[in-house]
């Protein structure tokens, strides 16, 4: 079931969705600017528990071209809203074990307020806009998760 | 006739028993009738009715959303999201 | 010039002062934890510009012992203003060129909401309670900068 | 007598030029009278009158903070600081 990522550049803004590994400082490299001053980033990571039952791992599946369109609007929008100079959004499918990354977001910018907004905005949007959906196997069963947004 | 291609995911993959179908449709079908046909196909989608949404060629619809369809259009059923 | 850095550990807080360069994955890895499914962090760099200046490069100098004493305070207030997991704030000391890091902060939590909150918190808190100082040395001269705070 | 240690950083210590000194007070005194004690001894500080404040062993003081002071203080003159 593992199909190939996918990885959009669009001006200052890369979108990925890979099977792989994710690595933060790999987005994290890639949003580095001379005219930062600011890199902001968030790992979304696989926990041991989720509502008191111990997670064993998450499931992760990808409408994978969509998804890989609604990460690059993601970054976009928040490059339009923020003065971002870089953005990078990547997102793994396929099994996440606890403690592995199952998202990265990195934001730069010139001054720090930009790149820490923009951040913590895309991670909302990316959860109530991109269709990506996580199955947590978690002792005696599994159950589809759904966001909040 | 009109042919779409159909993608299911996450739950509803697994009450399709399935990722992908090709449905063949009257021409000038909306999303609705495809909607009522999946129904039929695949009984088993009840446990989503009203909970899902479709997307037609990577863009979503709304709820209620009715579209045009047309040949080689490409829809899939989009249960709640939960990435991130 | 250059003082050996200082590096605090309190429950799950770590603070570092250091003339070394700061290897955000280092701090990223420190707040790692099981039961958190966030990791929120900043990177201050230097940038290559200011005010129209061209930047050569920034000398921090810090007065160590009460800088590290009060990264650690930073720490300790964000971990019980939010439902923070781990938390490290790292300064370096010294030359710091061009695309080089100045700071970073780390810091883990279960929910999204508490790491990204915290983080932005921690930097602009650290901004204003933290004594180190920052020279711009740029083309044609050199100035001590004045954070807003 | 009482001495206290007093720390200069940053444009302080290029104004005083050292980054430290050990200053001697009647036994009592407190930061006010220091203040005074260091404006005569490092007239170049007069640059920064008004726009730096004291630490006291690791602490800050308000800027028209007054306190007593003991052997072995540490204190330090803190131009505006802008780390991060």
């Amino acid at each position: 079931m593992e199909q190939p990522g996918v990885a959009l550049q669009e001006g200052a803004c890369y979108a990925e969705v890979t099977p792989d590994a994710l690595d933060q400082s790999k987005y994290v490299e890639l949003v580095a600017d001379p005219g930062a001053g600011a890199i902001a980033s968030f790992v979304g990571v696989t926990r041991n528990s989720f509502q008191g039952k111990a997670t064993e791992r998450l499931e992760y599946e990808a409408y994978i071209p969509m998804a890989a369109k609604k990460l690059m609007e993601v970054c976009r929008q928040a490059c339009s809203k923020w003065q971002v100079r870089r953005m990078a959004v990547a997102h793994r499918t396929g099994t996440v074990l606890v403690g592995e990354a199952s998202v990265v977001i990195a934001v730069s910018s010139a001054h720090r307020r930009d790149a820490l907004e923009a951040c913590h905005w895309a991670i909302d949007e990316l959860k109530a806009t991109v269709p990506i959906w996580k199955k947590e196997i978690f002792q005696g069963g599994e159950v589809w998760k759904e966001n909040e947004e | 006739m009109l042919e779409v291609r159909v993608l299911f995911f996450a739950r509803s993959r697994e009450l399709a028993g399935t990722n992908e179908t090709t449905v063949s449709l009257e021409d000038g079908s909306s999303t609705k009738t495809l909607l009522l046909l999946l129904f039929q196909q695949y009984p088993q989608l009840e446990e989503l009715r009203g909970n899902f949404v479709f997307s037609l060629n990577h863009e979503y619809l709304g709820t209620d959303e009715e579209q045009q369809l047309k040949a080689g259009d490409e829809v899939a059923v989009i249960p709640p999201i939960s990435g991130g």
